[in-house]
């Protein structure tokens, strides 16, 4: 399941929502990502994305990772709009039988995410704003997953 | 056709949104791009650096070499930043 | 911080409490182990372990870890006893300015634990008792992070 | 010094803990596991494939060649299973 919404999420309750009357799964990870102030760098945070390309590329992704692992549940929550620091960002959770298929799904879930999901950051500081860079080690990560796919 | 532009090349270019009928010759992403530029200095300086901008068509991710024909909505883009 | 204990734990409050006033972390990944019920091979699991030993393993995987990767914050809750087929075996949460930092300790955290700390389960299902035997791919899961600290 | 057993070989030995004092010829793990297996055929049978039987000393693993000098506390178990 995907969902983009400006509001916060909970964890306990997504986990809790994706376990309910189920006693099949054996492993569950999950990722939050939090706005960091980088030492008063950054005061707010505006999420700015494409409607209907995010959801059409989180459902891409999600369906990425259920046909490269046995996942028995996933869940990406995105927010958007402004956010300040130490506010949650993204939610990513994956389920499996055992650990390996889900700590490596939700990491590509992540790496995904992080290099073609259309959102931008836009952090505002004592200094101003400024449009966030995409790092270069995100593509790296990226590319990962593709030579995995490739050897194995 | 519909063109949206997001982040600092919506900023740069000074619209979120337009209807545009580009001319035959226009073919490709790139060609796009290059038609934009001569609109005016706001798009001249938003597509500076044309080789980081991305764009999508139908919310698909497509490259620069890609044909435009039949597209309904083309978005340009600074590279992602989410997660 | 690392805990065994009986009671249920509940990781909405685990990670607020690990975040609360701070605004430095940027990513937060965790791992829930639960009880599967094995198609119906599973009733209960007893989980058994060594006083003393167990808070000895824990807190040197955990010191392992910290000294690994720069994480800001971490935590193993596992607990021991009766268990039915859906509950929580085992918490492990890694904080980090950077996801790759706290999915490798995530992951490491896990991988130790499973190879280290004395605990042992006791299967209880139709066909009688049994106690589960260890995973050799546990072992070579283990092994992975040897062969990466000699190589790195 | 103090013996602990867990999980399957306190089931065969029959025994959670006990004191021990074993003779001074008794100078590693492996040397223990065969005085144990001497008492008798509980023992004999819960140290019976001693190749898999792992051992502590005062909360830290330890291999069979280890020496016991000086312990207060030795643990017998099968590999772990937790997590």
């Amino acid at each position: 399941m995907i969902r983009v919404q400006q509001a916060d999420f909970d964890i306990g309750a997504e986990i809790a929502a994706l376990k309910a009357g189920r006693s099949d799964i054996g492993a569950i990870v999950s990722f939050i990502g939090t706005v960091r102030d980088q030492h008063g760098a950054v005061e707010e945070m505006m999420l700015e994305h494409y409607p209907g390309m995010t959801e059409a590329e989180l459902t891409r992704i999600e369906q990425e990772a259920n046909a490269r692992w046995p996942l028995q549940a996933s869940l990406i929550v995105h927010r958007t709009g402004a956010l300040l620091p130490g506010d949650n960002i993204v939610l990513v959770v994956t389920a499996s039988e055992h650990r390996d298929a889900a700590f490596d799904a939700a990491r590509f879930l992540m790496d995904y995410l992080k290099t073609s999901a259309p959102f931008w950051k836009r952090e505002q500081g004592p200094g101003g704003a400024r449009w966030v860079e995409a790092d270069t080690k995100d593509g790296a990560a990226f590319s990962r997953w593709k030579k995995k796919h490739a050897t194995e | 056709m519909r063109l949206l532009y997001f982040a600092w090349v919506k900023e740069k270019a000074g619209v979120a949104a337009e209807e545009i009928d580009p001319p035959a010759g226009v073919a490709t992403i790139a060609e796009l791009i290059d038609w934009l530029k001569a609109r005016g200095p706001e798009f001249e300086n938003a597509f500076a650096r044309s080789e980081v901008i991305c764009a999508a068509i139908d919310h698909a991710h497509v490259r620069h070499d890609a044909k435009i024909a039949g597209a309904r909505e083309i978005a340009f883009f600074p590279p992602v930043t989410g997660g």
